[in-house]
């Protein structure tokens, strides 16, 4: 029963997204339609091997196919948290995109289904030889959620997200060759199958971190990011930011619990990813502050967020897991209703540009609550779930200094830039809620000397189809922070693994 | 239950519903909602607490005990003035908001714990915010964004604090902090909101421009609850006593330049919290009972002047002094109450200020600097309250005294409520005393009290009769704080973003060259492997022109000449464009540097002249030559000012954002734009370094293509010269 | 020096002649000639070895059949021109490997030791035994290798038909 | 009795020939020759190892009359299709036979 759930779970995607292509050659509507109730049926599926998972059984399947390694699948805490994410997001944003997506709907939820069946491959990947293959078939199908829009600059964002996505397989193919040949092991879900301190893993481990960091937006590689999610539509966006850049934080935690294990506490190497978490962090909400566009400050925004997951993972003690689990957790929540909120708006207005958002708030109002609680969230104001992860990120700190991991002055200064990224994510957030709810379109266009057309657009909310994902996600931003255990329910099966 | 009962769900929560009625429905439900508040808080017993299990901890949601239950009665209390003075407001948002924020700070004040204390503190600032930006301003708008990160900048100092302490620590449990970071932090963290000195612009630059009604909550909790906090983890440390006394005088000093009314006010609390902080600083028992009453008056009188000042904003639209006047008889109640609440802040027997500050005196009396500070600041704040009073409402002006009329009745009501309340705690201390965190043994009505405060006030109230026409009459004029120190720090800090910018701007441009650079491989490899034959083909040259058998002519040496260039450009040029574009960058940003300190530097030494204008008015009188000079540049640096407010802060939020880019262009060199910089990265750099890759790949290609002759004879030789290869293997090593 | 120690000098000595006067003449028809000698020399070395079959059949197969094919192909295609002989470019390099592959396999060659190959000394096998075995044991192949050779002589039939 | 690598010396001699001569000549026929040269050098080491190993049994002699088949097979094909390449083309050097070239 178990495994028959399990891979139904990962082959249901692939076939809905033959049967949403299918209906798509008949009619637009229903194939989107059929989509969203595709994706609900795999989430039941994704809830039901939760269920399974939390009476004990033991969720896995392994088939021999003539290779050394076998293809091997198995679910477990981490996995089922990022497939929950996953095809949670899936189901909303597929709801969504009923009456988002204007063009091809048919071919979007094709690809959505299919980069899902690639994600929640990933994700219950036992092994890393099971984890390529599902990779690569992931980065190609997401690339064509980039694609969608086929303007000029979503394809040449597309060329880039293959181009960046074939970078990392290459590392991930040789860091496995490496490991393997050497290890004689590829499992991902054991708690550490190598000993950091002996030379060519310093080599297996920093390729495997570019490899996932590359997909996630680590620091150096996080170009792409801020190029792709404007690119493509904002719904897209929505789950490749919320569910889908987490893979490559999943993957380093996977690399630095699962593979590494406790033998990574202590020597420099995860000083040196701290550091390149911290960056991360700092330099994403730097770089959004200076963007006058409202995707490609949430793209850079999620490189910000990504650095809080990367963190997590990074300072090796429980405390630290958890909240960047939790991050993982909640940054889905956020990012997705504020891609979704600024869907909305590009949908109502056409126009992206902060300076055109100037009391949308009147005209939106349910839109702009969703964006605000969501935003709130994001800046760490206490009672949305957003506070949470950096609490806990920022206790597990301290918490790794008291254990030795990382000295007293980096706990110190990581602690700063904790402090500190919240501050930046208000100093631009607050604009946009400020101007958005108390601000005056006239007052603003006349301010920037451009000269304004005074186009009247009759806009207005768009109807429940679109609203009710968006706004569900936005509040669940504060239920979740209220019932804060939830979600830690779920983290703290994680961590006791490991810890 | 009882944990839903907690007063400050009550006020959120009843806050939260109130868009679900209407009109009179609203007013009743506001006004009961108000009341189940005060009375669950009147209700308390000391020694309540209740706590809940959140994550591991176990959050102390209230722990009432004499210090917070003394605040919270005074919270509730202005709260139900504040909300019958605002029952006219029409925006359910508005009580919506102010219910929220009362209700934060209610649950800040009996937080047990840090955690719990934190979660509403962040609320307050979040609701507050909202309270500024209900005017429409955008003057408002911007105070808002400037108000709502300064807040969030003090959270995060107090967040960093409560971490540092619950790691040292391992409690969240709110107690008396020992000397250390976290507690330098914590009192950071709270000095923002408290108005410290140097971190107090944000107090008068948004109290006047929020919306007269949203003034009232404003003027009572933000800084109160971190006067609360201080007295509660810093109790006794002394050097917040001498900021608490520099607070007060700063205050006062500025409060007396004012020509806005609440701006004055504004001043005035920075000043007044600055006595609170002080007798918190001192640290007996006497001096946190100071503070504590002090607060409790402070709230009373206070709100009372707000609500007056609202009072004239709603029925005339006038907040500055120079236009008012003249209100005495047609606002009868309004300008008793500011008379009684003006008399009261400045101490005078038998009102509450008296009492207050009795104690705060009482308990600095030890030491003589501090006492002499606060003295100071008590002469200040008569001074400034008689210019208020009476250039506000009592001096003769015809022109307005036909306009005004008396405010509606739930504006005066809790107005002159107030005023009897600040009367009757003047006259009858134990009421207060009796609820007082500490035992009180202070005898308040002493011939020492009355004779030290009256003589003062005498020779002031002579001073003013004296000098009311030449000195102390306000006139329209701007004055400077610290926002100048921020606007200079914003622009020296814009930088980091902006040189991030420019970082990522040049790594995009790199990716996006890719597909480019290897759609046009072709050309680079060409130039690839001409450059290296050259380059062989003149090491040859030069090897035979530098042998004694060489007799080559001049002409052969062709290839040479054509390599020097084809080095330099390929190696040197990059490198020459390196330093160039180092120097120039340093240029730049020296230049820029020097500019900006020529002209803050300016600035700085025209705000210390106004001081020195302040000083010299006083001394010569307005008509003087010298002083109309000194008003004359001032008034042409305010002109500059306000431009230099309008261009880098006032100019809405997103301009902001946009001046924080000031300098990507600037530090651009030989262009005004960066892509002119990334294009000439990408000319040299990128096809310098990035392409040789791809030339590298199609030269080494061309080379091995050759080996593929199709002639069999060539394959089979090198068959045949790998199996003899092979056989040597073999027979060396003797056999398989 | 033994009879036929210097029988089977002599002949050695011509076969190579014959092989190198092949690789260095001009006209073709000599270099078949050369080739003829050298065959035929060859036969000679299998008659020493006691294989008198393989001999008669050496110069039946290659002085009657090879040769006369060699000079009717030489004669059709009237390559007798100096030119045709002229070597490629990579004559040097071939003479260099050629000369690696001899020194690779003469080495090891001469510093084995052939030990069972020289004490033997047996009475060799007739021409009767190999009809024997070619007609008893090994008919199959010998049946097989005829068919091969009758499919070469159909498809060289074809390849060399003019196809107007 | 002769001894055994004195045959093997000549039936290396002889093939090295036939490799240079197989490497180097631009003539096809002479190609084919070189090719006729290295197989009889083959020959010679059958026999010689039938004699000296398996005097008896004939194993090599046996093999070589298969050779000897083979051989005359592949220059009647080899002539055959150095008759039909000079039909096509005109001329019969290798070098211009070049169409593998990359």
């Amino acid at each position: 029963m178990a495994k028959i759930l399990l891979l139904a779970a990962i082959l249901v995607p692939l076939a809905s997204s033959f049967i949403v292509f299918a209906q798509g050659r008949v009619s637009k509507r229903g194939a989107s339609i059929l989509s969203a109730v595709l994706c609900g049926v795999d989430l039941s599926l994704v809830l039901g091997l939760y269920a399974l998972f939390n009476k004990g059984y033991e969720v896995a399947v392994e088939y021999n196919v003539g290779l050394p390694f076998k293809l091997a699948l198995k679910a477990d805490a981490l996995g089922l948290i990022l497939a929950l994410i996953g095809t949670t997001l899936a189901l909303f944003v597929s709801f969504y995109c009923i009456e988002y997506i204007d063009k091809n709907k048919g071919l979007f939820g094709t690809f959505l289904h299919l980069s899902m069946y690639g994600m929640i491959g990933i994700v219950f990947s036992k092994n890393l030889f099971t984890l390529l293959i599902f990779f690569e078939l992931f980065s190609i199908a997401s690339a064509f959620l980039v694609i969608h829009k086929q303007t000029p600059e979503a394809i040449r964002a597309g060329f880039q997200y293959l181009f960046i996505s074939v970078v990392g397989t290459a590392c991930l193919i040789g860091a496995t060759a490496i490991l393997y040949s050497t290890t004689g092991s590829l499992d991902l879900m054991g708690q550490g199958i190598v000993n950091i301190s002996k030379g060519p893993w310093i080599l297996v481990f920093w390729l495997l971190v570019a490899g996932f960091g590359v997909k996630a937006g680590m620091f150096p590689a996080h170009i792409w990011l801020p190029e792709s999610y404007p690119a493509a539509p904002s719904a897209a966006a929505a789950i490749l930011s919320g569910a889908m850049a987490k893979v490559g934080a999943y993957g380093i935690i996977r690399v630095v619990y699962g593979v590494y294990g406790k033998s990574l506490a202590g020597p420099s190497t995860t000083n040196v990813l701290l550091t390149l978490a911290v960056i991360t962090m700092i330099g994403g909400s730097l770089a959004a502050i200076t963007q006058s566009e409202l995707k490609k400050m949430l793209a850079y925004s999620s490189v910000a967020q990504i650095g809080y997951v990367i963190l997590g993972a990074a300072l090796m003690s429980p405390l630290a897991l958890a909240g960047g689990v939790l991050h993982i957790i909640n940054h889905a929540l956020m990012k997705s209703s504020l891609f979704l909120a600024c869907g909305s708006i590009i949908k109502k207005t056409g126009k992206s540009d902060l300076a055109s958002m100037k009391g949308i708030g009147k005209k939106m109002p349910m839109t702009m609550t969703t964006f605000t609680l969501a935003a709130l969230s994001m800046i760490g104001i206490p009672p949305f779930v957003g506070f949470f992860s950096k609490w806990l990120l920022a206790t597990g700190t301290m918490q790794s200094m008291s254990g030795g991991n990382i000295a007293p002055w980096a706990a110190y200064v990581t602690i700063g830039m904790i402090v500190l990224s919240g501050l930046l994510n208000a100093l631009y957030f607050g604009p946009i809620i400020i101007n958005g709810w108390f601000g005056e379109k006239k007052k603003a266009s006349a301010h920037h000397g451009h000269e304004d057309k005074v186009e009247k657009i009759a806009f207005n909310e768009p109807s429940w189809v679109m609203l009710t994902p968006m706004f569900l996600l936005g509040i669940s931003t504060f239920l979740f922070g209220i019932y804060i255990k939830i979600p830690l329910r779920l983290v703290e099966k994680v961590v006791s693994y490991y810890f | 239950m009882i944990k839903f009962m907690l007063p400050a769900f009550i006020f959120i929560i009843g806050g939260l519903l109130t868009p679900l009625f209407k009109d009179i429905a609203r007013k009743i439900y506001l006004v009961l909602v108000s009341l189940a508040g005060l009375i669950v808080v009147f209700s308390i017993k000391a020694g309540t607490v209740i706590t809940i299990n959140f994550l591991d901890f176990q959050l102390i949601l209230l722990k009432a005990d004499k210090l917070s239950l003394f605040v919270a009665y005074i919270f509730v209390i202005i709260g139900l003035f504040a909300v019958i003075y605002s029952l006219h407001i029409k925006e359910s948002i508005f009580q919506l908001l102010g219910f929220c924020y009362l209700g934060s700070a209610l649950g800040l004040v009996f937080a047990g714990d840090f955690l719990t204390l934190y979660i509403f503190w962040e609320l307050v600032a979040v609701s507050s915010t909202g309270l500024i930006l209900l005017n429409k301003d955008p003057e408002a708008r911007n105070a808002g964004f400037r108000y709502i990160i300064m807040h969030l900048i003090g959270g995060l100092f107090l967040l960093g604090g409560i971490w540092l302490h619950y790691l040292n620590t391992g409690s969240l449990e709110i107690v008396r902090l020992a000397a250390g970071l976290p507690l330098y932090l914590v009192i950071v963290g709270a000095g923002i909101n408290s108005g410290f000195m140097f971190l107090h612009t944000w107090l008068p630059d948004s109290y006047p421009k929020a919306p007269y009604y949203s003034s009232i909550f404003m003027s009572v909790f933000t800084t109160k609850t971190a006067v609360y906090l201080l007295a509660r983890v810093a109790p006794g440390w002394s050097y917040i006593a001498y900021i608490g006394a520099a607070m007060a005088i700063f205050g006062v000093t500025m409060a007396l330049m004012q020509n806005n009314t609440r701006k004055l006010l504004s001043y005035h609390i920075i000043s007044q919290v600055g006595y609170m902080v002080a007798a918190i600083g001192i640290g007996t028992a006497v001096g946190i009972n100071g503070a504590m009453y002090h607060l409790f008056n402070n709230i009373l009188y206070k709100t009372a002047l707000f609500m007056a000042s609202g009072a004239v904003i709603y029925t005339l639209g006038k907040e500055n002094l120079h236009e008012m006047g003249g209100l005495a008889k047609k606002m009868p109640f309004t300008t008793a109450s500011v008379i009684i609440a003006s008399l009261s802040i400045t101490g005078i027997p038998f009102f509450n200020g008296f009492i207050s500050k009795g104690l705060i005196f009482d308990a600095a009396h030890s030491n003589d600097y501090l006492y002499l500070m606060l003295e100071l600041a008590a002469v200040g704040t008569f001074l400034s309250f008689l210019k208020f009073s009476y250039y506000g409402f009592l001096r003769p002006n015809p022109e307005l005294e036909k306009k005004a009329v008396e405010a509606p009745w739930n504006m005066t009501v809790p107005m002159i409520g107030l005023a009897v309340l600040c009367f009757i705690t003047g006259i009858f201390p134990g009421l207060v005393t009796r609820i007082l965190p500490f035992a009180n043994d202070v005898e308040f009505f002493t011939f020492d009290h009355f004779f030290g405060v009256s003589q003062l006030f005498i020779v002031i109230t002579a001073v003013f009769v004296i000098g009311r026409v030449k000195v102390f009459a306000p006139h329209n004029r701007q004055t400077f704080d610290f926002d100048v120190a921020y606007v200079w720090t914003i622009e020296k800090l814009a930088v980091i973003p902006a040189t991030f910018s420019l970082l990522n701007n040049w790594l995009e441009s790199v990716l996006e060259r890719i597909p480019v650079v290897i759609s046009k491989a072709k050309q680079p490899a060409i130039i690839f492997t001409n450059y290296l034959s050259d380059f062989f083909t003149s090491i040859w040259i030069d090897f035979w022109l530098f042998s004694p058998v060489s007799d080559l002519n001049k002409t052969e040496l062709e290839p040479n000449k054509k390599l020097a260039p084809a080095l330099n450009q390929f190696f040197f040029i990059p490198f020459n464009w390196f330093i160039s574009v180092l120097g120039n960058v340093g240029n730049k940003i020296a230049t820029k540097a020097t500019e900006i300190e020529a002209k803050y530097l300016n600035k700085g030494i025209q705000y210390l002249a106004s001081f020195v204008w302040c000083i010299e008015e006083l001394a010569l009188g307005k008509d003087s030559a010298f002083s109309k000079r000194l008003d004359n540049m001032t008034n042409t640096i305010a002109g500059k000012m306000a431009k230099v407010e309008k261009d880098v802060i006032d100019k809405g939020s997103q301009e902001v954002m946009a001046n924080l880019l000031w300098n990507i262009e600037e530090l651009t060199p030989g262009g005004n734009k960066i892509s002119s910089l990334s294009n000439r990265m990408d000319r040299i750099v990128i096809d310098g370094f990035i392409n040789i890759i791809p030339a590298a790949i199609i030269y080494i290609g061309e080379r091995v293509r050759r080996v593929q002759t199709g002639l069999v004879q060539n394959y089979a030789l090198v068959v045949i010269f790998i199996v003899s290869v092979l056989i040597i293997m073999f027979s060396l090593k003797g056999g398989f | 020096m033994n009879i036929p120690l210097f029988l089977f000098f002599a002949m050695s000595i011509l076969i190579i002649y014959c092989a190198l006067a092949l690789m260095v003449s001009r006209n073709i028809v000599h270099c078949v000639f050369y080739l003829l000698v050298a065959l035929i020399a060859l036969a000679g070395i299998y008659w020493l070895l006691d294989a008198q079959f393989l001999a008669g059949v050496q110069v039946f197969i290659y002085a009657g059949a090879v040769t006369v094919l060699l000079l009717f192909v030489i004669m059709l295609t009237m390559t007798t021109q100096k030119s045709t002989t002229i070597e490629v470019k990579q004559s040097p390099v071939a003479i260099f490997i050629a000369g690696i592959f001899w020194v690779s396999m003469i080495i090891p060659l001469n510093t084995t030791n052939w030990g069972k190959a020289r004490m033997l000394n047996q009475k060799p096998g007739q021409t009767i035994d190999l009809a024997t075995a070619l007609f008893t044991k090994q008919a199959l192949p010998f049946e097989i290798a005829g068919v091969v050779l009758l499919a070469a002589l159909i498809g060289a039939i074809y390849l060399a038909k003019e196809t107007k | 009795m002769i001894p055994i690598n004195y045959f093997l010396t000549l039936s290396i001699t002889l093939f090295s020939i036939g490799i240079y001569g197989a490497l180097s000549k631009r003539n096809i026929i002479l190609v084919l020759l070189s090719i006729e040269l290295m197989l009889n050098s083959v020959n010679i080491n059958f026999i010689a190892f039938s004699r000296y190993v398996t005097p008896k049994v004939m194993t090599g002699q046996l093999f070589v009359t298969f050779t000897m088949v083979v051989t005359a097979c592949e220059i009647g094909v080899g002539l055959a299709i150095v008759l039909s390449l000079f039909r096509l083309s005109g001329n019969l050097n290798t070098d211009k036979y070049n169409q593998l070239k990359g």
